[in-house]
């Protein structure tokens, strides 16, 4: 399988401290890959690292063979790169369609066309759509923010597939989910991956979450990469446990 | 966490908020514009030369407003120099006009042209900057614009000002009375409302939004934030140069105390006042500070108390404007009237 | 706090009486609007140019009105802003005033002034700026001499009395101070008098230390002081504080009333020229000073007296022509020479120019042990 | 043989040089007092705002207007109610404390500050038209002497004439800030007081009666707004319109220096005054105001958190 991002020695420093630290690994086309570790151990730096909130100390980042390394956020999204946030990101004063047409209108025509074309720059149709696909159709003319905390994950997970991105990266999608909704969740992103063929990748705490939804997990601890293996590698290895259980 | 099933989605607002809804559509807001035109446009019949200036003024202001409402209350850049821009305005058509005799409509547009390149200009310190610090670069800005239309005898006539502006011709018809310049007035402020009014729903419109809500998400949405802050601040920059190049013929008389910093304030308290993101807030906005003291004027020598004492109260009991009042109010009312089952939106 | 009480009371009586006696009555009356800086920049010249149009009204109704018919006033405040007062001017033209009193600013004046013209009122104003009466505009008149007037007189003091070789020019940056200046370079350079330091200052300035230094510093004979009155005060203590030590000349505002009450013993030692003072050696100013004291509790400037004035124009060439004439009364006073002796309200022999300027006596006096003293008077330009 | 002339000509001009250089420091000596004197007027104002700022994110548009009107509030008790000047000072103090101090943080800022910044703020613009509007209707238009509590005059340090009043605010500022700093850092009180302007969550969770401390610092800031006022209005005379200017210079004053810091706003205050009077005195006197505001929008780009500013933690 080819990769569709590789990341390569990949340091990031604050000051003196380092949050991540050489790290490298390789998503394939079509898969769901997980990172997992403890609190403080670099994944959502990792992240922002990746998709041009931070920029790296070190190491670089190609996307599709490409050295994107150092690029804004906008510039990795328009490369096909999408994401969430860890901490709630929609638009709360935005209905539901409105968010998602916002999530893929610029990714539609130039500038000036969006201007003088239609107002919903053609995707109606298209996040309505999305919106049937993650089950908030009852929803879509309602307020974000007057969601409920379940239903804004979905759309902002919604958010991130809208502009039919070649990778999502996703930060900790189940954070503060409830039980109902979260399964909900999972089965709508295997379906996002087995019907639409997404590729993505999910930083998470909650373990059977990642163990149940990922082919592959990466296992990060101080900024580093432990280990990297099938849900059932990572769960056997008696390092990964130490990590999470021995301090 | 415990998981709450949402209510069913409150109805949509009266005045459309630009957020419920923004497909051109037929709306609310649409139709307000064109019947309030119509209105206006026959209004001032028998209301006198100081009626129908008032009102004139009160659109030359709500044009101002309505830039200042999209900086600030769609895209959410606060901006204390909005009077500058109107002054920018101002002046290049009076200058423009009585200096080399160039015609209105041109002087219109490179008014707003220029303060529409000045704005842009502005606008990279709000990339550097946010919140309340970009507030002070504006204020210093709108400052020290006021320092060189004093300053530069030779080209803005300094503290005397400039006089003799001439109003436009239109067809071959002079607008030199009030009525006729009314009526001009109202065409120029509809022609940019309805512009305002797409572009607000137009992908644009979306964006601005979503800068003011969450600049970080839309960033990782593919929304260009350099570009729609900076246009943000152009466009609305831009409103402020038209309101300006109409103010100059209204008054027939410039100089710059209507452009100085306590002027941009009073923008500003029109916007919040009005209700800071709706699209017809720059109009109810500017009727308080225009017309509620001409009104006030009954109470005698202490009518500028009365009215920052109405302000205040105002702003006390509704914080989002008037408009943000009337929504609330219309919601309770929507919820009371309509099927049992809903309940009141917050 | 009084005064509003009694300004509220006063439109409260009017309202009253309007409303009970009807329009019949009504008719008997005269409607006056005044259009004045009562808040803003100009808030402070404009309220003595209101009281004194007030104590003038009080005046002239105690004496049976204009013609028998009692003034009714009325009071707009501009803000101090062009676009507010062409507003107020619109309105009191619309409402029937008989003739426009104010403004005091020449900014908010020039935004103003053909709405009277086009209507054919006369508007009497307190501005003296040069360019007002440059425009050919009839129906504008002045309260006062213009500056282009004023300042030949204090240029010729300074050389001749003074004897002056080098001075500081400090002067208010708006449309008073501006002005001044700008008639004053061309007098002082015709006269060989150099401008060795031209400050200029904020209106409303708190803070004149660092002008006073450099004054202090500069090698200069005397200093001519263009400042409207609280910033004269100000600009005044500050150079007492610092010990500037230079004789401070100044036109009309500095010698005020109001600026050595405020100024207090750093006031002494200053002296110029005074267009319209209430220690003038005129019994009449004396007297409208002591009624004004009384009546407000403060002390009347020139805009006191302008405002007083103004409304005594009115009045005379009403009375001249012997009938109400809106139009009529522009055309009365161009050209007039008013006296005291044919109506005691315009306190000083008054001549008006075909252009709306004036032409009066003026004096030159200095302040001395806190009063101001009037070392002699000037005749008028072409008497 | 032209050699004597020359050289005494030089000798002469170098004289001549040298008494230049010494005039020309005394001079700027002079000017920097000033500057001190009106700079530590705007620290008085921008500690005040700073506080309130840092506890409720407040920003005070009528800051001026509260210099402004307690010199006003006490000439008004001289003459409405013949108090002596001590008596009506002390009333007119306690007066403006209670009103602006806790009546504006229960009146307008409760109610407002869950809406944010910009309601807040527009609020307090509309109430510095009434205070402005009301000390020119109900008092008076024209501006006041106030009486001053120092002596006049000027004394000759290492021959540099300086103001005895420039002197005496400039240490009363001083005295009360030093008070200040000691009652936030010493004091059991003034340290709830900074947890609560650092953090006002955490400090909730400290057990610190966040309220009542927030409370404090609208009192603190209306007292120190009393104390500006009185030292300035001898100087300045009491006029209704003060406040306009006093106002921006606290802003500048407080940005320059750092939001978030009583230090900041100090030094803040003293930089603005003294660039201030330099700019007077040695750039052109028509675009003065220009030059601190040049300085502010330097500040802000190049170093937003300002000069003894703390940067504020990003969050993403």
């Amino acid at each position: 399988m080819k990769p569709v991002l590789q990341v390569t020695g990949l340091r990031k420093s604050f000051g003196g401290v380092v949050a991540v630290d050489g790290v490298s690994f390789e998503v394939h086309e079509g898969e769901i890959l997980g990172i997992i570790g403890p609190n403080g151990c670099g994944k959502s730096t990792l992240f922002n690292c990746i998709l041009g909130q931070l920029v790296p100390s070190a190491g670089d980042i190609r996307l599709d063979g490409v050295d994107v390394t150092g690029s804004t956020p906008e510039a990795m999204n328009r490369r096909g790169v999408s994401r969430t946030f860890q901490l709630l990101q929609v638009f709360p004063e935005l209905s539901v369609r409105e968010n998602l047409i916002l999530a893929g209108q610029e990714h539609r025509g130039t500038m000036l066309a969006r201007l003088f074309g239609p107002g919903d720059a053609g995707l109606t149709a298209e996040a309505d759509r999305m919106i049937g696909f993650f089950r908030l159709s009852h929803l879509a003319d309602a307020k974000a923010g007057s969601l409920s905390y379940g239903q804004q994950k979905l759309l902002d997970a919604a958010m991130a597939f809208m502009a039919g991105p070649r990778l999502v990266l996703l930060d900790e999608p189940a954070g503060g989910v409830n039980l109902t909704m979260l399964a909900d969740l999972k089965e709508r992103l295997r379906a996002m991956n087995a019907e639409r063929g997404a590729t993505f990748v999910v930083i998470e705490h909650n373990m059977d979450f990642v163990m149940s939804l990922c082919s592959r997990v990466i296992v990060m601890v101080e900024g580093k990469v432990l280990m990297t293996g099938t849900p059932a590698q990572v769960r056997s290895d008696p390092a990964v446990l130490e990590a999470y259980l021995g301090n | 966490m415990t998981e709450v099933v949402a209510p069913s989605p409150p109805p949509s607002p009266p005045v459309a908020r630009a957020a419920s809804g923004l497909s051109r559509r037929l709306d609310g807001v649409l139709l307000t514009l064109i019947a309030g035109a119509v209105l206006l446009w026959f209004l001032p019949v028998g209301m006198g030369r100081y009626g129908t200036y008032v009102l004139t003024l009160w659109l030359v202001t709500s044009i101002a407003v309505m830039g200042l409402n999209l900086t600030l209350g769609i895209a959410g850049l606060k901006s204390l120099a909005q009077a500058a821009f109107m002054g920018i305005g101002a002046y290049t058509t009076a200058i423009l006009g009585t200096k080399f005799g160039v015609d209105w409509y041109s002087c219109f547009l490179l008014s707003g042209l220029l303060s529409f390149a000045v704005g842009l200009l502005l606008g990279f310190p709000a990339l550097r900057v946010k919140a309340h610090y970009l507030a002070f670069v504006t204020l210093a800005f709108a400052t020290l614009v006021w320092l060189v239309f004093r300053n530069e005898q030779w080209l803005t006539g300094g503290t005397f000002g400039i006089a003799n502006i001439a109003r436009p011709t239109l067809f071959g018809i002079r607008t030199d009375g009030a009525l006729a310049f009314h009526r001009f007035v109202v065409v120029v402020t509809l022609v940019l409302a309805l512009a305002l009014w797409w572009l607000i729903r137009s992908p644009w419109g979306r964006a601005f939004l979503a800068l003011r809500e969450n600049p970080i998400r839309a960033a990782s949405l593919g929304v260009d934030i350099r570009a729609y802050t900076l246009l943000a601040f152009a466009i609305g920059s831009a409103y402020g140069g038209f309101a300006g190049a109409l103010y100059s013929p209204l008054v027939e008389f410039i100089d710059p105390s209507p452009f100085a910093l306590s002027a941009s304030f009073m923008l500003l308290l029109m916007v919040v006042a009005g209700g800071s993101g709706y699209q017809l807030g720059p109009f109810v906005g500017a009727l308080v500070a225009v017309a509620l003291p001409e009104w006030l004027r009954f109470t005698g020598g202490l009518y500028l108390i009365v009215f920052g004492v109405v302000v205040l109260l105002l702003l006390i009991a509704c914080p989002q404007g008037i408009l943000g009042l009337a929504e609330r109010g219309w919601n309770a009312l929507r919820a009371r009237l309509g099927a049992g089952a809903a309940e009141p939106s917050r | 706090m009084t005064r509003f009480t009694r300004a509220g009371v006063f439109a409260l009586a009017t309202t009253l009486a309007l409303a009970v006696v009807g329009p019949a009555t009504a008719q008997e009356r005269v409607k006056l609007i005044n259009v004045v800086e009562l808040s803003g920049a100009g808030a402070t010249a404009g309220t003595q140019w209101r009281n004194g149009i007030d104590l003038a009204v009080a005046d002239i109704n105690a004496r049976g009105g204009i013609l028998g018919r009692q003034i009714d006033i009325v009071h707009y405040d501009t803000q101090t802003n062009p676009g507010n007062t062409r507003a107020a001017v619109q309105r009191a033209i619309d409402e029937g005033t008989y003739s426009v009193l104010g403004p005091v600013f020449s900014g908010p004046i020039g935004a103003s002034m053909q709405i009277a013209q086009r209507a054919e009122i006369a508007q009497i104003v307190g501005g003296e700026a040069a360019g007002l009466t440059r425009q050919g505009n009839q129906f504008l008149f002045r309260t006062s001499l213009s500056q282009a007037a004023a300042m030949p007189k204090l240029a010729t003091y300074l050389k001749e009395t003074v004897k002056a070789n080098r001075i500081a020019i400090v002067w208010v940056n708006n449309d008073f101070g501006k002005g001044g200046r700008d008639a004053m370079l061309p007098e002082l350079q015709q006269r060989g008098i150099q401008v060795a330091l031209d400050v200029s200052t904020e209106q409303g300035q708190a803070d004149f230390t660092a002008d006073a230094i450099r004054i202090r510093n500069a090698n200069v004979d005397a200093v001519f002081v263009y400042l409207n009155e609280d910033e004269s005060a100000r600009f005044l203590l500050a150079a007492r504080q610092q010990n500037v030590g230079k004789p401070m000349i100044g036109e009309t505002t500095l010698l005020g009333a109001r600026v050595i009450q405020l100024a207090g013993e750093a006031a002494n030692g200053a002296r110029g020229h005074v267009g319209l003072s209430i220690d003038a050696p005129v019994p009449a100013f004396q007297d409208f000073g002591r009624r004004y004291q009384a009546r407000f509790g403060i002390a009347s400037d020139h805009n006191g007296l302008k405002g007083y004035m103004a409304v005594h124009m009115i009045k005379w060439a009403t009375e001249r022509m012997g009938r109400f004439d809106r139009k009529g009364v522009a055309d009365t006073l161009r050209g007039a020479t008013i006296t005291p002796q044919m109506e005691p309200g315009i306190l000083i022999t008054t001549r008006i120019e075909a252009n709306g300027d004036l032409d009066r006596e003026s004096f030159l006096a200095e302040v001395e042990g806190g009063r101001q003293v009037i070392r002699s008077t000037l005749p008028m330009i072409r008497p | 043989m032209s050699t004597p002339a020359i050289s005494q000509r030089a000798a002469t001009a170098t004289h001549r040089t040298i008494v230049r250089t010494h005039a020309g420091m005394a001079e700027l000596v002079a000017y920097i007092v000033a500057g001190l004197a009106t700079g530590a007027i705007y620290a008085l104002a921008a500690i005040g705002f700073t506080l309130v700022w840092q506890t409720s994110q407040t920003i005070n548009f009528a800051q001026g207007e509260y210099v402004m009107l307690p010199a006003i509030l006490i000439l008004a008790g001289v003459s409405f109610f013949g108090l002596p000047l001590w008596a009506a000072a002390l009333l007119g103090g306690l007066v403006f404390v209670a009103v602006f101090g806790a009546g504006f943080k229960i009146a307008v800022v409760d109610p407002m500050i869950r809406h944010g910044v910009l309601p807040l703020a527009i609020a307090t613009m509309a109430l510095a038209i009434i205070m402005k509007e009301g000390a020119k209707d109900f008092f008076s238009s024209e501006a006041q002497t106030f009486p001053s509590p120092f002596p006049a005059g000027a004394v000759d340090i290492l021959g540099v004439s300086l103001s005895m009043q420039h002197i005496a605010i400039i240490a009363v500022a001083f005295i009360a800030i030093g008070i200040l700093q000691w009652f936030v850092s010493r004091t059991r009180t003034g340290r709830q007081m900074q947890a609560t302007a650092q953090n006002p969550g955490v400090a909730l969770i400290l057990g610190i009666p966040v309220a009542r401390m927030v409370m404090l610092t609208f009192a603190i800031n209306a007292a120190l707004a009393v104390l500006a006022s009185v030292l300035v209005s001898p100087l300045y005379l009491a006029k209704f319109s003060n406040g306009e200017v006093i106002g921006l210079f606290a802003f500048i004053a407080a940005i320059v220096g750092g939001f978030n810091q009583v230090r900041g706003a100090l030094g803040g205050g003293l930089i603005v005054g003294v660039v201030d009077s330099l700019a007077a005195a040695y750039i052109s006197s028509s675009y003065r105001l220009a030059v601190p505001l040049a300085l502010l929008v330097l500040i802000i780009l190049i170093k937003p958190e300002g000069l003894f500013g703390r940067r504020e933690e990003r969050r993403i």
